[in-house]
């Protein structure tokens, strides 16, 4: 069951005359971690933009062709208005998500929650829920405008989370986090079995052992797709130097056809 | 009100509250504390100004010193005059046209707060105009012309250096923020 | 900037728009009351509820402001206009209204306030731009000291010659606009992806409640609005 | 002696110590690279280097001079300093203005400045921005011009914070490649990061801060090569640390730079060493 489907999709940021996406077609399947990468400006972010439905209906822009979001076109008003709660997108800066409205972490991560209507039962308890599964229960009764970048990032993912949304979308979501932290942080999306998760982020080396399925863009078209190894190991993706260092290494050393992604692969590659 | 104008108030009255710290770094005689409010009249046009104005003052006057409070129309008055300049009048065409407009607001500005601080505050504003007014009051000049002298220089000189400052950052827009706030061009009477 | 301290005094306790209101009253009295006489015992009044309601940061705060204020009044109105009287009144004036609104802002949580507002329907837009606000504006205040740092740096000199600072002011304050600026669609997608424009009705989290308390306190704001208009008139 | 001199420098922000007795030098020529947690000290320690902090006690010298009494301003000829967030200093309204800015602040001529800017902005392979707006490029185009505008003063020590963060491999390479040409042209460079590959590309050294104690003052191929020291300070191996590894033979050390390991790799796949017993 795929959750997105896009095809032809084209579009260009206002204020620029060089489109950032161009005849666009891919898939997302359903209730799996999908990882789209690429070289810096690729256009994976303005995908992520367009799939949370803020491009261009909230920034501006021109779009072309069709992307369809749970079956919904998140591009018109009605279609984004269906998906409020049902799609959420978790940005790469945590200080400029923060609500401001909440004096706490727990009245923070279920800002989202309020925002749907819920009563307040059922917003405790799955912000109860989401706080033991970031491990950040420890942090509930703190200010959140007191919080490291590292702490706040994950009481805004715990916050889109508690939404209990259908599709999550990461957009370089460990940019501020320090190393240890970015781990912690992509282990845990493959325990969300219920939801669509999309990652988009260059740092392939950390993310992608914890990803299903990848999307590889470049020039504002799909490259490759499939599970990590085929997407990633192709010749043409590890010739443009996008994704896995190691498959980069081999590339240079002069290996070629279906690259090795991990250090146990190279060990077979070497081997035969 | 729109999600993006939700986001950009807070933003400009932020620059508003902000200005203080490098004017105070420079020791320059200006407050340059609209700022934020001119540049949301060029940008987004006047109902943004008037709700940028609003909430910069009420934030000055619960959080920093309620006695701004009583100075809430002169705010108003900046941002509906900044706005209808930018809509009609394209003010920020070139930085004399910019600096003339700033320099009205100044003359409209200083006398409608001249009532507010004669009757209210009996003269005493800010240390640096009450210094002013002493000397000229001291000099032998009554003390409501010593008021409006004082604060018509600093306000000229302030709101001056408000809209040139407003036109330098227009001048310096890049194409993906002009892209993104098209009334933008409009105050620079470069499109529209 | 006035920040909250958390206690359990008089103005803690009540619901944060008794406050405000007892606040307002309060100002609008010390205008009304008769000079010379009514504006020191209404300020005396607000000292006292200060002191009983254990703010002492306000108090502190309204010392801080007044003192100048208070100079340059009796150095006015004193000295150069010989109505040392006019100096008091104004003060008294000034002093209560500094005093009142700190004593509330320093009591009242903003997140409480937000919540209050939300409880009696008011629009969503209000309590964000409210709360955004005091957010954004410690944030922009850290930027604009890390932009003169980062010129200062480069080189650039903020001290010295008049010319040479007039000609900082660009380089400090373009950046900080441009970076507000380039904030903005990052702010809007973020209320966006957190269900901010929905069709539902917002779930007030903590709907503050009023109590015995605030009966009380509403009488006071009533009685002094209208003992000070009667001290006036009769 | 140039470079960066720490003598025992201690700092507190009020009642909270966040330097207790850091000393260390680096040298011309060499690049330190500053790692640690976050709240470490490590931000702190580049603040009293370009002398926006002075130390509580102890002595702080860079190029060649105690920080005591100076401010910014008076080391901008001789330090280069690129900020976390490099953003965030741009004004102008082409890149080229701006890198020249910091360079007429010194007083240099409008055709020297801009000479050199031109110059910098070739050397971190930029040349094609210098008419574009600063604000319109990505936050790792942004860590390259301001990269750009540190080396056009040609400074004698560079301190670079995160100078990678937000790049993906090829721009933290070319970042490297500009570190080395430095670094072999003598200058000093302490480069705040926890970009591994980055250390692994072209640090000599690296001092781990830990609550404000420098921990470890150590060469960073030894460190990069061992996965016990850099689990026990908290690190993960780089994966082409990883790689070379199984290319070499047992007891050869690893190769540590991404080209040192292709060619390692390169070796391996055309002459397969005779299997090793056990």
């Amino acid at each position: 069951m795929t959750a997105i489907e896009v095809a032809g999709l084209g579009y260009t940021h206002p204020g620029s005359d060089q489109p950032a996406l161009a005849d666009l077609d891919v898939s997302i399947p359903a209730g799996r971690v999908t990882l789209v990468t690429g070289r810096l400006g690729a256009g994976c972010s303005t995908l992520l933009e367009i799939l949370a439905g803020v491009a261009p209906r909230l920034t501006g822009g021109t779009l072309t062709g069709t992307v369809r979001v749970l079956g919904v076109d998140p591009s018109t008003r009605e279609g984004g208005r269906t998906l409020v709660g049902r799609v959420v997108m978790l940005l790469p800066t945590p200080s400029s998500q923060l609500s401001g409205m909440t004096s706490t972490v727990r009245d923070e991560v279920a800002f989202g929650p309020a925002n749907l209507g819920w009563d307040r039962q059922r917003i405790a308890r799955v912000v109860d829920g989401e706080l033991d599964r970031l491990g950040i229960a420890g942090l509930a009764d703190r200010d959140p405008a007191t919080l490291s970048g590292g702490e706040l990032q994950r009481v805004i993912l715990a916050g889109c989370l508690a939404m209990e949304p259908e599709v999550l979308l990461l957009d370089e979501p460990a940019a501020e986090l320090d190393p240890p932290m970015a781990e912690r942080l992509y282990a845990l999306l493959p325990e969300l079995t219920a939801t669509t998760v999309v990652l988009a982020t260059t740092d392939v080396d950390r993310a992608s052992p914890h990803v299903q399925e990848v999307v590889v863009l470049d020039g504002g078209g799909v490259v490759a797709a499939g599970s990590p190894s085929e997407a990633l190991g192709q010749e043409a993706v590890v010739g443009l130097d996008a994704g896995s260092t190691v498959a980069r290494i081999v590339y240079e050393a002069g290996g070629r056809g279906r690259l090795p992604i991990d250090v146990a692969g190279v060990r077979e590659w070497i081997a035969s | 009100m729109t999600l993006r104008l939700l986001a950009l108030v807070p933003l400009a009255v932020g620059i508003n509250l902000a200005m203080g710290q490098i004017v105070s770094l420079l020791a320059l005689p200006v407050y340059l504390d609209t700022v934020g409010t001119v540049l949301v009249a060029a940008l987004a046009g006047p109902w943004a100004a008037l709700a940028t104005g609003l909430v910069s003052q009420l934030i000055l006057g619960l959080f920093v010193n309620s006695v701004l409070l009583a100075f809430l129309l002169v705010q108003l008055l900046v941002a509906v005059y900044a706005g209808v300049m930018c809509c009609h009048f394209r003010v920020f065409r070139s930085a004399p046209r910019a600096g003339g407009s700033g320099l009205v607001l100044g003359i409209l500005a200083a006398s409608a707060s001249w009532p507010i601080s004669l009757l209210v505050f009996g003269g005493v504003t800010s240390p640096g105009v009450t210094l002013v007014t002493a000397v000229l009051g001291g000099l032998g000049l009554p003390l409501r012309w010593a008021v409006y002298v004082a604060s018509l220089a600093t306000d000229i000189v302030d709101k001056t250096a408000t809209f040139l400052v407003v036109y330098a950052v227009l001048s310096a827009l890049p194409g993906r923020l002009a892209g993104r706030f098209p009334a933008a061009a409009r105050a620079r009477g470069v499109a529209g | 900037m006035i920040r909250h301290v958390e206690g359990t005094g008089i103005l803690h306790r009540i619901h944060p728009l008794t406050a405000f209101g007892l606040a307002v009253s309060i100002s609008t009295s010390v205008f009304v009351a008769p000079p010379p006489l009514g504006p020191v015992a209404v300020l005396a009044g607000t000292v006292i509820l200060a002191v009983v309601s254990r703010l002492p940061s306000a108090l502190g705060r309204t010392v801080v402001v007044s003192v100048p204020f208070w100079g340059f009044l009796l150095l006015i109105h004193g000295l150069l206009r010989h109505d040392p009287g006019r100096a008091v009144v104004i003060g008294s004036r000034v002093s209560t209204v500094i005093l009142v609104f700190a004593a509330v802002v320093t009591a009242v949580q903003p997140a409480r306030l937000v919540d209050a507002l939300a409880a009696l329907r008011a629009p969503f837009s209000v309590g964000y731009v409210f709360s955004a606000t005091l957010l954004v504006v410690p944030r922009l205040r850290d930027r604009a000291r890390a932009i003169s740092e980062a010129q200062q740096c480069r080189g650039l000199r903020v001290a010295g010659s008049p010319l040479g600072r007039i000609r900082a002011v660009v380089p400090l304050t373009v950046p900080l606009v441009l970076s507000a600026l380039s904030e903005v669609d990052e702010r809007a997608v973020a209320l966006a992806t957190r269900g901010v424009g929905g069709r539902a009705v917002r779930t007030v989290l903590h709907p503050p409640n009023a109590g015995g308390l605030d009966v009380a306190m509403g009488i006071l704001g009533v009685g002094i609005l209208v003992g000070s208009f009667f001290w006036r008139v009769g | 002696m140039t470079g960066i001199q720490l003598h025992d420098v201690h700092f507190a922000y009020g009642a909270r110590p966040v330097l207790c007795g850091v000393s260390g030098q680096c040298g011309p020529g060499e690049v330190v690279g500053l790692t640690g947690p976050n709240g470490a000290g490590k931000t702190t320690l580049t603040r009293l280097l370009m002398a926006l902090e002075h130390p509580g006690a102890g002595r702080v010298e860079i190029g060649g001079r105690c920080t005591d009494g100076l401010g910014p301003a008076d080391l901008a000829d001789q330090v280069g300093y690129v900020f976390q967030h490099a953003g965030r200093q741009f004004f102008s309204r082409t890149v080229l203005a701006d890198v020249a800015f910091g360079l007429r602040q010194l007083g240099w001529t409008a055709a020297r400045a801009g000479a050199a800017a031109n110059a910098a902005l070739a050397e971190v392979d930029a040349t094609r921005m210098a008419g574009m707006h600063p604000h319109d490029l990505s936050p790792a185009d942004h860590k390259r011009i301001a990269l750009a505008a540190a080396l056009a003063v040609d400074p004698s020590v560079l301190i670079l914070d995160e100078p990678t963060q937000g790049m993906d491999r090829p721009g933290m390479l070319r970042a490297a490649a500009v570190i080395r040409r430095r670094k072999a042209s003598g200058t000093a460079v302490l480069l705040v990061t926890h970009d591994m590959a980055m250390l692994a590309e072209c640090a000599d050294r690296v001092w781990h801060l830990e609550e404000g104690h420098l921990v470890l003052d150590a060469p960073a191929p030894g460190l990069l090569r061992d996965p016990e020291l850099l689990h026990r300070h908290g690190f993960t191996e780089p994966a082409q640390v990883a790689v070379g590894r199984t290319a070499v033979r047992a007891g050869e050390p690893a190769p540590i730079r991404l080209a040192d390991v292709v060619s390692a790799v390169r070796d391996r796949l055309r002459s397969p060493p005779a299997p090793t017993a056990g």
